[in-house]
């Protein structure tokens, strides 16, 4: 079996990527897609730490993660039908072009 | 084991970078979900069982196709940007930063380097238990978000069904965005 | 080596035949250790698609058949006796059919999609109980990995109408999320009552909680009780609308979008396509059996002397028997009516079905005399007035007459 | 209420399945290529020629008018006039079509042919099992092909064969009743004539 700093790494990995995504694209969908795959590597910390806890059996870990996954699925649903509200305000989703509070 | 992992791993890693740098926004989503199975593959080899196939109907089933749906219904304007323009950079040495001081920590660690220990049995019977007596106050709390979610979800809905017919030219995409609203209210029946 | 081969082949058949438990172990034994678990899992997968596959088949020449009867025809009887070789007819011009691609196709997507749209229906078969001694995966949350691999067939539905670029293609595959989404929550918490009462999300429990009789006759089984039943009613309305048959088949309404996510497909991926609706079917039969109908226990203690497996497969095929005939009674309902009975009728219904089932919970503790029959009279009046009432707001106060035409006369 | 309809539905498609197996006056199809429905008075499909007597060369009431031919819509008949006139099955001198062709796959059915026909000549045919192998030969048919005696007309349109005949016939008979008037005023006149030639003042011919 794989030590726990493998499932670690490659979290930080998923993490680093939904960042660089969320911070380079500027389609505000892509932005939310960067997020949720961040709340995904830090959910799967989550659960790796849980099993490679000395105390499993606690369940802390995961009860987590299944408040995290609940929250998550309302954040998307809400995060888009902004998306949704911001495309009919402005008819776009370039979020580089919303920039009517900036004065 | 180790080449399950390192299988599922890359899987996951290629399909995430493809969900944040193709071009057409729908492969985006459909990489995004091949991502989301790639995480759940992970939590069944860490047995969670529950939770990797609650990742699976919550994620694949109803967050991916949530996104699919407000791509289909904002229509893909990003216009084509420099390939190397400051942001990008900007973001690249940002995202490497955070990994790169993630990992020191990481490997500095010693918890990190904990072998894996005995096979724990986590039943979904022990999940409920825990869940209605330790864990029973964020439960409620869940249920409260969701049921606000909900009620805003439907709110939205009707408002625009009356907002019709000052809508002008946004005729067209009123009834579907009930639906999408529809779809909304769907996630959070789904977990509750 | 051989001699134990057969020994051990013979051994296996015998032993499914007889219903006896770990038919595997000994033919398994037989080979090297390292490849023994793949020989495990081919002996397990092999005889599911062999068995599905070839129900597949005898299933659309039934459908046929049956639909002609109900509409006063012959149905097919021109390829062997009987028409029985149809099927074989039909898979071989499905085959031997040229494979067009739209040329402003997305190549990819479009030959992922039915591939993708098969491999979860297959999944499904994984945890479902075919007979006492005949389960794939025993999982202890093997009704949640039923519904996240059906839950998955939505995605690959999209990817097949976008990939298309054939605006009924998209159509089509909107009004199926669509209406997917929207019957699957009445089919999850249809089967969460049975989860509730059961106490478990194991298949293999959920299947033993059924078992005995009452009074010596009357089984065990959930549909005998009122939240049963109504569940059992919700659940395979849903299953009819999440497996796209008719008079749920508006994804795919010749009439309206030619054959929605599927016009675009032909020859051997139209083909996988229409197996793997049908498999859904019988997967979602499957578990409507599992659920509610006992699995695969006999419905007479006398007649528990036939294999398990037999009365799954009996049970199954009287499930799709009754699909066929909505199919042949039911006219196709519209996008709005259908999405109507879905939020206002489907989930309101079975919200209540889920309440009543823990009022059935908490009064199994009743032990006054009359307590069996009274507890059964509550909970079937706490569903039939709801249903009373949903069902008149639902065809409001229109009294169905001859139409009028204003203009035609 | 609700469900009322879907039960009284599928108790009615359940009668019609038991029914269908002990019923067969229920069965609304016949297996077609050994049991046929014969074709409606009314049926029409494509053009035919109809020859009186027995004779398809002879009999041919066509005389290659090419009223046909100037008004089928898409174009699908194709006349040559014979250039001298041959006798017909009753003796009498007749202009025939050397070649008369009908492209069946360009047809449309549309029994404009038959409207013009001054001739009684052209009729639809019932006929429809016309598959071949070959759609640019099999499916162009010639004159011998389309020629068909007025007892097949007989067969598959009776009342308006009938009527057609009775037509003819009258004319025919009226045609013979002036032709008779014609002879023999004709024959009066040769007489008067002939009187006339004898007497001073001649009889003015009766008008034609």
């Amino acid at each position: 079996m794989v030590p726990l700093y493998y499932y670690l790494i490659f979290s930080a990995l998923l993490f680093s990527v939904g960042l660089a995504g969320a911070l380079t694209r500027r389609n505000a969908i892509l932005v939310l897609i960067g997020i949720e795959l961040m709340l995904n590597a830090a959910n799967l910390n989550f659960i790796a730490f849980w099993r490679y806890s000395p105390d499993p059996e606690a369940l802390t870990g995961m009860m987590f993660v299944i408040f995290s996954i609940a929250v998550a699925a309302a954040e998307a649903a809400v995060g888009l039908a902004l998306i949704i509200a911001i495309y009919r305000h402005y008819r776009t989703v370039d979020l580089t072009k919303v920039d009517s509070l900036k004065g | 084991m180790g080449i399950t992992f390192a299988i599922i791993a890359a899987l996951t890693l290629v399909s995430a970078i493809a969900a944040m740098s193709l071009r057409n926004l729908v492969h985006c989503a459909l990489s995004l979900a091949v991502t989301f199975a790639g995480i759940a593959a992970m939590y069944l080899q860490l047995d969670a069982q529950f939770v990797g196939f609650a990742q699976i109907l919550v994620y694949i089933g109803a967050v991916a196709i949530l996104i699919v749906f407000a791509i289909l219904l904002t229509r893909s304007s990003e216009t084509p940007q420099p390939v190397i323009s400051r942001s990008w950079i900007m973001g690249i040495v940002i995202a490497l930063a955070v990994f790169g001081v993630l990992t020191k920590v990481i490997l500095s660690s010693s918890i990190a380097q904990r072998e894996l220990p005995a096979k724990p049995a986590p039943t979904v019977r022990q999940i409920g238990d825990q869940l209605m007596t330790r864990y029973v106050l964020p439960l409620e709390a869940i249920g409260l978000l969701l049921t606000a979610a909900t009620i805003g979800a439907v709110i939205i809905a009707m408002h625009d069904k009356k907002g019709r017919g000052d809508g002008g030219q946004n005729v067209n995409s009123t009834p579907s965005r009930a639906e999408a609203h529809q779809h909304a209210d769907e996630t959070h029946n789904l977990i509750t | 080596m051989i001699g134990e081969f057969f020994k051990g082949l013979f051994l296996m058949i015998w032993k499914v035949v007889t219903d006896q438990p770990d038919p595997k172990v000994e033919f398994v034994s037989v080979f090297p250790a390292t490849i023994q678990p793949i020989i495990s899992v081919l002996l397990s997968i092999v005889p599911i698609i062999m068995v599905f596959a070839s129900l597949f088949a005898l299933t659309t020449l039934l459908e046929r058949k049956g639909l002609g009867r109900i509409q006063n025809r012959l149905g097919p009887n021109r390829v062997g006796p009987f028409g029985l070789f149809q099927p074989v007819a039909d898979g071989l011009k499905m085959l031997t059919k040229e494979d067009i691609v739209p040329h402003s196709a997305d190549k990819l997507i479009h030959f992922l999609a039915p591939i993708v749209l098969l491999v979860p229906t297959l999944l499904a078969y994984a945890v479902l109980p075919f007979g006492q001694n005949m389960v794939p995966i025993d999982m202890d949350a093997g009704i949640l990995f039923f519904f996240a691999v059906g839950a998955s067939t939505e995605l690959s539905i999209f990817m097949a109408g976008w990939s298309s670029r054939n605006k009924y293609s998209l159509l089509g595959a909107m009004r199926a999320i669509a209406q997917m989404i929207s019957y699957e929550i009445p089919l999850i918490i249809s089967s969460v009552t049975v989860i509730m009462i059961a106490g478990s999300l194991s298949l293999v429990e959920i299947v033993d909680k059924q078992s005995g009789y009452h009074f010596g006759f009357l089984p065990h089984w959930n549909v005998f009780t009122p939240w049963g039943l109504a569940g059992f009613i919700i659940f395979l309305i849903a299953s009819l609308a999440e497996s796209n048959r008719s008079p749920f088949d508006i994804p795919e309404a010749e009439s309206e979008i030619i054959a929605g996510h599927l016009t675009e497909y032909s020859g051997f991926k139209y083909a996988l396509f229409f197996l793997a609706e049908y498999l859904g079917m019988f997967a979602v039969s499957g578990l409507a059996v599992t659920l509610f109908l006992g699995g695969w226990r006999a419905p007479l203690p006398f007649l528990e002397i036939v294999p398990s497996y037999i009365w799954f497969l009996l049970k199954l095929m009287g499930l799709v028997c009754l699909f066929i005939w909505i199919r042949g009674t039911l006219p196709r309902l519209r996008v709005d009516q259908l999405l109507n009975f879905a939020w206002k009728f489907m989930l309101p219904m079975s919200l209540i079905n889920l309440f009543v089932a823990a009022i059935w919970h908490f009064t199994s503790v009743w032990n006054f005399r009359g307590a069996g029959l009274g507890r059964w009279l509550l909970c079937a009046a706490m569903i039939a007035v709801p249903y009373v009432w949903l069902g008149r707001t639902l065809i409001g106060n229109k009294k169905i007459t001859h139409r009028t035409y204003r203009f035609a006369n | 209420m609700l469900g009322e309809g879907i039960i009284k539905g599928m108790v009615e498609t359940a009668k019609n399945f038991v029914g269908s197996y002990h019923d067969p006056k229920r069965l609304t199809t016949v297996e077609y290529p050994e049991n046929k429905i014969p074709a409606k008075e009314n049926a029409r499909n494509f053009p035919f020629l109809v020859f009186d007597g027995v004779d398809a060369d002879k009999g041919l009431r066509c005389v290659a008018c090419q009223i046909c031919e100037k008004e089928c819509p898409p174009k699908c008949i194709y006349i040559i006039k014979d250039t001298v006139k041959k006798p017909d099955y009753m003796g009498k001198m007749q202009i025939q079509p050397k070649i008369f062709d009908i492209d069946i796959s360009v047809c449309m059915s549309c029994q404009i042919c038959v409207e013009v026909c001054p001739f009684e000549a052209i009729k639809m045919d019932t006929q429809f099992e016309l598959s071949t192998t070959d759609r640019f030969e099999n499916l162009l048919l010639n004159k011998r092909e389309l020629a068909k005696p007025n007892e097949y007309y007989h067969k598959i349109h009776p009342t308006e064969a009938t009527e057609v005949d009775e037509r003819l016939a009258a004319e025919k008979a009226k045609a013979e009743a002036k032709a008779k008037a014609d002879a023999e005023a004709k024959a009066k006149a040769t007489v008067a004539a002939a009187a006339a030639k004898a007497a001073p003042t001649p009889v003015p011919a009766p008008a034609k």
